[in-house]
């Protein structure tokens, strides 16, 4: 019977994978359009941008010409797509690499530093979330619900520079800069991005603590609730065994949403800790007019999003038998 | 009106009163703000930069030694007109959306969902950058990004309360009364999302006010020698070493303006479920 | 007081805090004992406090509620004053309790299995093993089907009925010596209560436990309490043996209730003149959800062939149990849900099948009353602005004629012309649920399709509604169609009458026709399985009794759908043709193989 | 500065290196220390993005700079005092400024073995005249009418005209020596002290020393890890912290920091970097005289001096010669803040009450800060600016010279006729107020071809002067540079081109840990 729906929990979320498959293409498909579009209206152009304040006209076209940007709007997208759609992202026009070489040396960095603040945050905020939903309207309650304000209530790069002050300047813990290279050993890289996490986390918590104690609210006023509580059973195993099942969807949605920032939203944590990230290497396309860069960074943006937001449909559907059923 | 507000106000708990005196010093301070300063906002007026308190300068000089009191007073306008602004706009936007789609069915509702997909997982940061690159800085622009950022969140989050409330037997009454889309839209099923809207809103306003001094970190905001909030602590932030006030003060004033009206609209949302009870 | 007293409750109040923050009592000076193996009935209307009264035997009082005063013994321990581990250990120990709703009590993304034993296990009853195979015991004692398996199910897999005596199961895995009842078979059908209300009596009480039964249904109570205390607005009216309540009540308030548990037969109004031309007729109607096939029926279908008329100023009553797709032909009718195939007809002329294409007057001329008045009235509203909104869509009134109209229309419903302003969320249920007649009558309908109007309802104000509508009736000549799952209250009001099972009319007739047998098979479990007022009828009631044994059913998709649960089926016959429908001598129309000789001898 | 030798192209060349060792030197406490091998260290430049590169030609940015400096080596160097020492010309002589001989120095190899022959050499000048290269220094390489190898080690150059400054010209790091036929430049293949171990733009460059480095006992360190630090708060502190050891571009803002702690020191740099004012002459109302007399009148330098530079920077004149640099005019009458002559200037020009957008950008340090500071004086003659601060990225190609009036930035560079001939002869480019002076123009080539110094200061003095009077281009100060350093990083000293010494201070310095 367990393995039945299972397995029939396994076949719906294949469908829904199948089918949000094919509606992502559209969306990013969206996406390279819009970022193509705003893109052509942006002053200047890859070649002025690489020549830079002293560029002559006839250098100007000389370089356009070999970076290809002579041709028309319309051919530039459309080979561009052809591209990518036989899995080649193209030539970056700066970088003098193909594309995927400059995106493979920053991706890993990104995913690694977004799963490292999420591994910190997520347990964070389930434990805010649900120790102040447990003690609603209470003193606890109260004052968690202070501290995650506090938490977003400072701007990031403010909360940043205070813990590189702190940290790296006045104790000397933390290294102020993360570099992430290939050759350093895991302490180290460790130690680099600690005060990343920290405040990619501090931006991200808040919110999904609020969320999960929205979430557990939502269900401490259901009836099985109340049956559990005249079953006799102890507040945490309520907790966790009647309530949690049912309020994973809604708290692992607003995660996915929470967690998807801590791809592209980590802009400034980069900046400021000299990360090299996805991020920051968007800003460089956007600022050097790199337009093959800028199109695979917002597509591995927003994939990165969809996926997500699959991850959190599929864990609604694995959640709830009903679904499970269907 | 007036008194039913005072009411209300009054059976607010004591959170939502602090959050309510907090929203309400920011608000005149927003309007009021640049009459009260003592000092033109562009005006070198200490010799020293990063100045301690003193008589003259009540919060001391900001790093080119202008009176930090007097950005204080006539920043904050940009940040909570800059931020409500936005936030309204977004609601507005992201709810006529969102019941445009709870009531217009499949045909409407997936297109919609598409784009607001695809805002979303753009970077806001970054598309913000590009936009300002593309059109220039300027208050309407600032104004745009910041709406266009978070009508997602709100047509997400309205969206679901409008699909909901569109099954109500209410709802259903009105179909079988022969009323038009729009009618049901606006009168049967906005006046019912309007409680957690505000909440919404409230949120969005506190984001918002958190992306504008973002922004300002990237170089983009409002035109010196005015400055947003977030753009006084930017500037600043090299006295952060020292402890300067110019940075501490209007920091302090960006917590305690996200923080009261985060306040606020919790103790609204708690007594606005008592009420529903 | 003496040591056979198993339960004992002195001088208890529960107390509240309103939103202003003032403390008043819910309940107050309740007195009550009982001896061991005793049970004892609670009975009031919503708001009478039986529930809270039932909780504090848990030692419970629900959010925002306390136990002010007074004492509660239960066997040796004063519950008042237990603190919470301890109060943990006796609940779902050695006191336990059976929700309402076991639809909502379960929680829907555990295994029956899990909650079912997971009193045993949290308590160090029992090991896994034997918990489970207690249970199986249980399951199939309360003849729950497949008692083998059915644990490993979700509860959106199984029937209300089911999960009610599931979560009997789950209440006596620890053999307890206090059972709390709260109004177990009250969201059920009457078909489904009868089978319940035997699983409980075979299995609860025969058990030997302590009970104290929740309830609102005096005629349920008769079959199950020793002891009676009738509750209302938190205060004990009248409390005694079963047989002197029921018999010889003493209070008022008693007597209210009594009556108003057994409506009285009106005689239908005089029929206004009019020409002989049915007002409303239906016409091969099949209607449901999901795409149509090739068949014309869609993916899922809900009602399956619907012929009906119904005459100008008449009543006709529709009644079925829940899922029979009563409400959907209301739901056809007012266009909400465009039929499969098949026509509506007003007035002869035939009404565009959706809502699109109808006309503003075709829309005014049906009006819906929806069950519930909670949530058929938009709360956002004022009673003025929700009543002037039909005047203003199809009379084009306005202002000051508008509000004379309301006011006119609250006279009519007996509503005090003071409500006009008042924002829907501060009325009684009774006082919505009149509003909701209303708001259809500002219309000026010629039909009214009344979707279980009084079912939400107590008992009391629900007699009260039907009062009106009759009045009503009277003096306006309106035609209703009366949807209903109460067959007395139908038979009570309804010059015609419908029964519908499973989304196909099994037998139509006027009212005269449903006071006397023969019935169709259903409606004879229908109407035998309303409890009546006396003590031992659920033993003597034959209704939902097994049905006889029968050979595989072949696929005709138009077989008889009560086939399953027939105690009249005949194998080789209705589970290999589809039944006809033909006349009975006393004036109905069934569906079904036997005809007026078969069906007596039942 | 006063020892200044002499613009001397044939004498001086080739006399050999080390004279300016043991001369002026500014810190004392160097003397001291005597260099020695070994350390590693970590440099945090300016910026760092996926524009990085490894060819010398399209270096655009400090990190450039100082990254092509490691791994190549140029025909001639710079001293301390900007005076052009033989690298890998041993010799550079010509007659008559147009037609130049060099000898290259024997014995240097690539970092691949291949020994330095004029071919590298007459490839690596010509490609800077081929489009398709995309040099910054294109303009300049119009000059070379031919460079053709006359031997294994020799080769000549001749000139479209007279020019004496060639040989500082060469010392660009746009001109540094590349091997012949390079195509490649995800690495460096160069002559300089460090070889290149790892090269990720817009994440790090890691340099090793080179020892075959043609100068003997040179470079002393053993590894240097350059980074980019864009944020200017985070290189800081990441210097305070001890993540890095030599950090360029510190705000003024932040001297009081390092300066506070014991184990960290500035390195000042007086340059002729500054941040300009333009005032179209082409347009309405800017190119107005007394417009532009009004303005120059509106500029408080000494409060720009004090609180945007926190007093690292020289009052100028409105002309791009800073007071330290031989050529220097010192007579000129100082312009200074005067409101009534402002006001007066406004007047005639009968500009009164008009508004005025001024374009300024974090492009052009300090000039949105100037832009205020102008506004609030404005504001008190009666003329409304509204400062457009526009974003960094594009403002060279979307708003510099677009508008009537705004802001330029001028890096230093290393004579003078460079920078006249860039930034102010009437058909330069960059003409950045488009003023027309056939006066100037002419005084111009003159000076260029004059191998006098005498005559040449005169006359550079002359041009001094109608800058700063005709000219719609306001400079109020010159922008000192401000590095900072670890104290164990050993010698260190200014070179007034650009932070680290000049870009150059891989070869130079030494670890004292």
């Amino acid at each position: 019977m367990a393995g039945a729906s299972t397995r029939s929990g396994m076949s719906a979320a294949l469908t829904l994978i199948g089918k949000r498959f094919a509606s992502s293409l559209l969306t990013l498909l969206l996406v390279s359009m819009t970022i193509f579009v705003i893109a052509q209206l942006l002053p200047g152009d890859a070649a002025q941008e690489a020549l830079g304040q002293s560029a002559t006209p006839e250098q100007v076209a000389a370089l356009r010409h070999e970076m290809g940007l002579d041709r028309p709007a319309h051919v530039r997208y459309v080979s561009w797509l052809a591209g990518m759609v036989s899995g080649d992202p193209g030539q970056s026009l700066v970088a003098n690499m193909p594309v995927s070489e400059v995106i493979a040396e920053r991706l890993p960095n990104s995913l690694l530093l977004a799963a490292l603040s999420a591994l910190v945050a997520v347990p964070v905020a389930l434990a805010i979330g649900i120790g102040s939903a447990m003690n609603r309207g209470g003193r606890i309650d109260r004052a968690l619900n202070i501290v995650t304000l506090s938490m977003v209530a400072v701007p990031e790069f403010l909360v940043a520079t205070i813990a590189v002050l702190i940290f790296s300047v006045k104790l000397r813990w933390l290294p102020s800069i993360a570099m992430a290279s290939s050759d350093m050993g895991w302490g180290d890289y460790l130690r680099g991005v600690a005060m990343p996490i920290l405040t990619l986390s501090v931006i991200v918590i808040a919110q999904m603590a609020r969320m999960t104690r929205a979430a557990v609210i939502d269900q401490m006023d259901r009836p099985y609730v109340e049956m559990a509580v005249l079953k006799g059973v102890a507040p945490v195993r309520i907790v966790l065994r009647h309530i949690m099942p049912n309020a994973i969807a809604p708290i692992v949605n607003a995660m996915a949403l929470s967690l998807s920032y801590l791809l592209g939203g980590a802009v400034i944590v980069e900046t400021i800790f000299n990360y090299p990230g996805l991020a920051s290497l968007m800003v460089n396309a956007v600022t050097s007019r790199d337009m093959p860069l800028l199109q695979a960074c917002a597509m591995i943006f927003c994939a990165a999003y969809l996926i997500l937001m699959l991850i959190a449909d599929v864990t609604a559907i694995l959640a709830n038998p009903r679904l499970r059923a269907q | 009106m007036m008194a039913s507000a005072f009411q209300r106000a009054k059976a607010l708990p004591v959170s939502g009163k602090v959050g309510l005196a907090l929203v309400i010093f920011w608000l005149a301070v927003a309007v009021f703000g640049p009459m009260l300063a003592p000092y033109p906002v562009g005006a070198f007026v200490a010799y020293d930069v990063f100045d301690g308190q003193s008589a003259k300068h009540w919060l001391g000089s900001d790093y080119l030694g202008r009176d930090v009191l007097s950005r204080l007073l006539s920043g904050a306008r940009y940040t909570v007109g800059l931020a409500a602004a936005a936030a309204l706009l977004a609601s507005t936007t992201g709810t006529a959306l969102a019941l445009t789609a709870a009531v217009g069915g499949a045909k409407v509702d997936e297109p919609l969902s598409r784009f607001m997909d695809m805002l979303i997982s753009i970077p806001s940061k970054i598309f913000s950058l590009v936009l300002v690159a593309a059109f220039g800085s300027s208050l309407g622009l600032l104004l745009l990004i910041a709406a266009f950022t978070y009508v997602p969140g709100n047509y997400r989050i309205a969206r679901a309360l409008a699909v909901n409330l569109a099954q109500m037997d209410y709802v259903q009454v009105a179909r079988a009364r022969g009323e038009g889309r729009f009618h049901i839209a606006i009168a049967e099923i906005l006046p019912n999302m309007i409680h957690p809207l505000l909440a919404d809103f409230g949120l969005r306003f506190v984001f918002i006010v958190l992306l504008l001094s973002g922004l300002s970190f990237l170089g983009l905001g409002v035109q010196p020698p005015d400055a947003d909030l977030g753009s006084l602590v930017r500037e600043n932030i090299s006295g952060l070493g020292e402890g300067a006030l110019a940075i501490l003060a209007p920091a302090v004033a960006i917590a305690t303006l996200t923080v009261g009206v985060n306040l606020l609209i919790d103790a609204i949302g708690f007594s606005g479920k008592g009420k529903g009870r | 007081m003496s040591e056979a007293l198993h339960v004992e409750v002195k001088g208890l109040t529960v107390t509240a805090r309103n939103a202003a923050g003032e403390v008043f009592p819910i309940v107050s000076g309740i007195d009550f004992a009982l001896k061991r193996g005793e049970v004892l009935a609670l009975i009031g209307e919503s708001g009478s406090g039986k529930t809270t009264i039932a909780l504090t035997l848990l030692g419970h009082a629900r959010p925002g509620a306390t136990i002010a005063g007074g004492s509660i013994r239960v066997g040796e321990h004063d519950l008042t004053r237990l603190d919470r581990a301890a109060l943990a250990q006796l609940r779902g120990n050695r006191i336990a309790y059976i929700a309402q709703s076991a639809a909502s009590a379960f929680n829907p993304s555990r295994t029956i299995m899990d909650q079912v034993i997971e009193p045993a296990l949290i308590h160090d009853l029992m090991p896994r093993a034997q918990a489970e195979a207690k249970a199986v015991e249980l399951f199939r004692a309360l003849a729950l089907p497949f008692p083998d398996t059915i644990g490993a199910r979700y509860p959106h897999q199984l029937s209300g009925g089911q999960l009610q005596r599931l979560m009997a199961a789950m209440a006596l895995i620890t053999d307890p010596e206090l059972v709390i009842l709260d109004e177990p078979t009250t969201a059920l059908d009457v078909t489904t209560q009868i089978e319940v209300l035997r699983a409980f009596k075979a299995v609860v009480l025969e058990r030997g436990a302590t009970a104290i039964y929740v309830s609102h249904d005096l005629a349920v109570v008769a079959q199950m309490a020793d002891q009676i205390v009738v509750l209302s607005q938190g205060r004990i009216r009248e409390a005694g043996a079963a047989a002197q309540i029921l018999h010889a009540p003493a209070d008022d308030y008693t007597k209210t209730l009594m009556a108003a548990a057994r409506p009285a037969i009106r005689p239908a109004p005089e029929k206004i003149a009019l020409p002989a031309a049915p007002l409303l007729e239906i016409r091969g109607m099949t209607a449901g959800y999901g795409k149509i096939g090739k068949d014309g029926r869609p993916r899922i279908p809900v009602l399956r062939d619907i012929n009906l008329t119904i005459e100008r100023g008449a009543t006709l009553g529709v009644i079925g149990e829940s899922g029979s797709g009563k409400s959907t032909i209301a739901r056809v009718i007012a266009g909400l849900l465009p039929p499969a195939s098949g026509q509506v007809l007003l007035d002869g002329e035939a009404l565009p099948p959706g809502l699109q294409g109808r006309s503003r007057d075709q829309f005014r001329r049906v009006q819906l009353v929806f069950q519930n008045a909670d949530t058929a009235l938009n709360p956002a509203h004022s009673v003025g602005r929700i009543l002037a909104r039909p005047l203003a869509f199809y009379h084009g009134l306005k202002g000051n004629a508008a509000r004379m109209r309301v006011l006119e229309l609250l006279d009519l419903i007996r509503l005090p012309a003071t409500l006009i302003d008042r924002p829907i969320g501060g009325l009684s249920g009774g006082q919505k649920q009149r509003i909701n007649l209303a708001r259809a009558l500002a219309a000026d309908p010629q039909l009214i399709l009344c979707d279980e109007v009084t079912s939400a309802l107590d008992t009391v104000v629900g007699a009260a509604i039907l009062e009106l509508m009759a009045e009503l009736r009277r003096e306006l000549g309106i035609t209703t169609m009366f949807i209903s799952h109460d067959i007395s209250t139908v038979r009570a009001i309804c010059d015609d009458i419908l029964v519908l099972y499973s989304g196909t009319m099994v037998e139509t007739g006027p009212r005269t026709a449903f006071g006397v047998a023969p019935f169709h098979p259903y409606t004879d479990l229908l109407i035998g399985s309303v409890p009546e007022m006396r003590a031992g009828w659920l033993e003597e009631s034959h209704a939902g009794a097994a049905p006889p044994p029968i050979g595989e059913i072949s696929d005709h998709p138009d077989l008889c759908r009560f086939l399953p649960r027939c105690a009249a089926r005949v194998d080789g016959l209705c589970n290999t043709t589809p039944p006809p429908r033909r006349p009975l001598t006393k004036g109905s129309q069934i569906l079904c193989h036997h005809g007026d000789e078969s069906l007596c001898p039942l | 500065m006063d020892g200044q030798p002499p613009f001397s192209r044939r004498d001086l060349i080739g006399a050999g290196l080390g004279l300016g060792a043991g001369l002026l030197l500014p810190d004392g406490a160097r003397a001291a220390s005597k260099p020695r091998v070994g350390g590693r260290i970590r440099v945090a430049s300016l910026s760092s993005s996926t524009a990085d590169t490894l060819d010398p030609a399209k270096g655009a940015l400090s990190t450039d700079y100082v990254r092509h400096y490691m791994f190549y080596s140029g025909l001639t160097q710079l001293d301390r005092n900007l005076v052009p020492r033989p690298a890998l010309a041993e010799r550079m002589e010509s007659a008559d400024q147009i037609n130049w001989h060099i000898r290259l120095r024997r014995g240097v190899t690539f970092h691949n073995g291949a020994e330095l022959t004029s071919a590298d050499v007459v490839w690596s000048l010509l490609r800077h005249k081929d489009a398709a290269t995309g040099s910054k220094m294109a303009q300049i390489a119009e000059q070379f009418a031919q460079v053709k190898a006359t031997g294994r080690h020799d080769l000549t150059i001749r000139l479209t005209g007279p020019n004496a400054d060639l040989p500082t010209i060469l010392a660009q790091s746009h001109f540094l020596i590349l091997r012949a036929g390079t195509r490649d430049f995800r690495t460096a293949n160069g002559t300089g002290p460090y070889l290149c171990a790892q090269f990720r733009p817009g994440v790090r460059t890691l340099a090793r020393r080179n020892p075959n480095f043609w100068k003997p006992g040179k470079p002393y360190l053993d590894e240097i890890e350059l980074i980019g630090i864009p944020d200017e708060v985070s290189r800081v502190n990441a210097l305070l912290s001890g993540d890095v050891q030599l950090v360029i571009a510190v705000n003024p803002r932040s001297t009081k920091r390092i300066m506070a702690s014991r184990g960290h020191g500035l390195l000042e740099t007086q340059s002729g970097l500054y941040t300009n004012l333009i005032m179209r002459q082409d347009q309405l109302p800017t190119g107005n005289p007394h417009f532009v007399a009004a303005m120059k009148y509106l500029l408080d330098r000494p409060l720009i001096k004090r609180a945007l530079y926190r007093g690292y920077a020289t009052i100028g004149n409105d002309h791009p010669i800073p007071p330290f640099h031989p050529y220097y005019r010192a007579d000129l009458p100082q312009t200074s803040l005067d409101l009534d002559k402002a006001k007066w200037h406004l007047q005639r020009a009968g500009l009164t009450g008009v508004r005025l957008p001024v374009y300024a950008s974090p492009a052009a340090d300090g000039s949105v800060d100037m832009a205020s500071i102008l506004q609030e004086y404005g504001s008190r003659v009666g003329l409304k600016l509204a400062v457009n601060r526009v974003p960094g990225d594009g403002y060279w190609s979307t708003h510099w010279m677009k508008h009537p009036l705004g802001f330029g930035n001028t890096n230093p560079r290393p004579t003078a006729d460079l920078l006249f001939s860039l930034f102010y002869k009437s058909d330069a480019a960059w003409n950045e107020s488009g003023w027309k002076n056939p006066r100037f123009d002419r005084l111009l080539l003159e000076a260029r071809g004059e191998a006098d110094q005498a005559r040449r200061k005169q006359l550079y003095g002359e041009m001094q002067g109608l800058v700063r009077s005709h000219c719609g281009v306001g400079i109020p100060v010159f922008i000192s540079l401000i590095d900072g350093y670890d104290r164990r990083l050993k010698g260190l000293y200014p070179v007034s081109l650009g932070g680290l010494m000049g870009y150059q201070f891989a070869e130079h310095v030494w670890w004292e840990g």
